[in-house]
């Protein structure tokens, strides 16, 4: 059945892509997202991700059964790190399975679209400099979404 | 006025010097008691750009508060 | 560089997906298409790819060229099977490597399509009960495209 | 009249029983050429659904043909 987990631990993409094995199936996509050396032109050192573990969970399980229920998908498994990660390391982990390709794609991405703007998960950059931040919580601008509390 | 088990992480965890805390308050919602702390620790992030779920489940700004709730500020979020 | 081939032998997705590594990459998307039981109802029990190796390489390089003029790419490699393909055996991999995943996605949807839509490639399919078929070679219908033969 | 190497693939390569022939012909292009096979070899895939390529490019229907060509008819394809 499709899992969302959180993992302490590097990701086994080969592992989890097996998990998907399906004779029905005749398209897996996959995504994953890595550490990259740069972000906004800022070069980065490492990368620490923090996760609110138990609504992360719920709120990753949520996502797979609306991608489920959006479209015709046969399996759905996604893995995001948490912990301090390298360059080039594996920070999150999707796949899906279905029987045609379309609805592959469009799962996989709606899957990795949500997660990252919903699932309660922080990343903190460490820059060669020295300096770190997390992302998204400059406080230049004003970004409130859904839900976020008005000015009391 | 009620007890509340008040959990930070990110950015708020690291303002306020610890990731949990008991205390006990006159604010009655999510937004009400987020000011309050901020005032109280001076986190940067403004109340409209913060979160909160209550016994792992988010909720409205306005939701009410229990005696016992669990309530976690959540900053802006950024997995993947 | 990005590279497309045809492979007599199985394919190694995690060698391949190794070879876009990348320290800029912030996204890799990955499409397999599998062999699978069924085909419009019908029960398979195996495919035979056949290709036109000399034009396949080069149209497959074009694809590949075209996707990167079209996204922000780092890298694309895939590769096509051909051969007797047992079902549940991976009959083609894309992988694709971009700094943003909209990029990824759209280049790796990009050359599956494109791939299946151009590549002279073809595919006989064995079912259960011991008929074959090439696959959009009945001829019913007419579903001639551009460059086809006009009747003389 | 030119003499041409004929590659035949998949469908067609069954039909005709061999993948590969030489033959001198008055067809001038791919179309025709195709016509006269698909009389000769009993053909399913009407010409509308048959692509050509010479020396291992794409060519339109009504391409020229030149002695010592090689021709491949491409039946509709179905990779991936």
């Amino acid at each position: 059945m499709d899992t969302f987990r959180l993992s302490p631990q590097g990701i086994d993409p080969a592992a989890l892509q097996r998990t998907l094995a399906d004779l029905r199936a005749g398209a897996c996509v996959t995504f994953e997202g890595w550490v990259r050396n740069r972000n906004e032109g800022q070069p980065v050192q490492s990368l620490e991700y923090e996760a609110y573990a138990v609504l992360a969970e719920a709120e990753g399980a949520r996502i797979l059964a609306e991608a489920r229920a959006r479209f015709a998908l046969l399996g759905a498994a996604a893995v995001h790190r948490v912990g301090h990660l390298a360059l080039g390391e594996l920070a999150v982990w999707v796949g899906v399975t279905a029987e045609h390709r379309g609805d592959a794609f469009d799962a996989c991405r709606y899957i990795i679209d949500e997660a990252k703007a919903r699932l309660p998960i922080w990343k903190k950059e460490h820059y060669v400099d020295g300096a770190t931040a997390w992302i998204n919580c400059a406080t230049r601008g004003d970004h409130g979404g859904a839900g976020a509390m008005p000015p009391a | 006025m009620p007890t509340l088990d008040v959990h930070y992480f990110a950015i708020l965890r690291e303002q306020r010097g610890q990731s949990q805390e008991k205390l006990t308050t006159a604010a009655a919602t999510p937004a009400a008691l987020y000011e309050e702390l901020r005032a109280r620790h001076g986190f940067t992030l403004p109340g409209n750009r913060v979160r909160a779920a209550v016994n792992d489940a988010f909720v409205e700004a306005a939701a009410p508060l229990r005696d016992g709730d669990r309530i976690v500020f959540i900053p802006p979020v950024a997995g993947g």
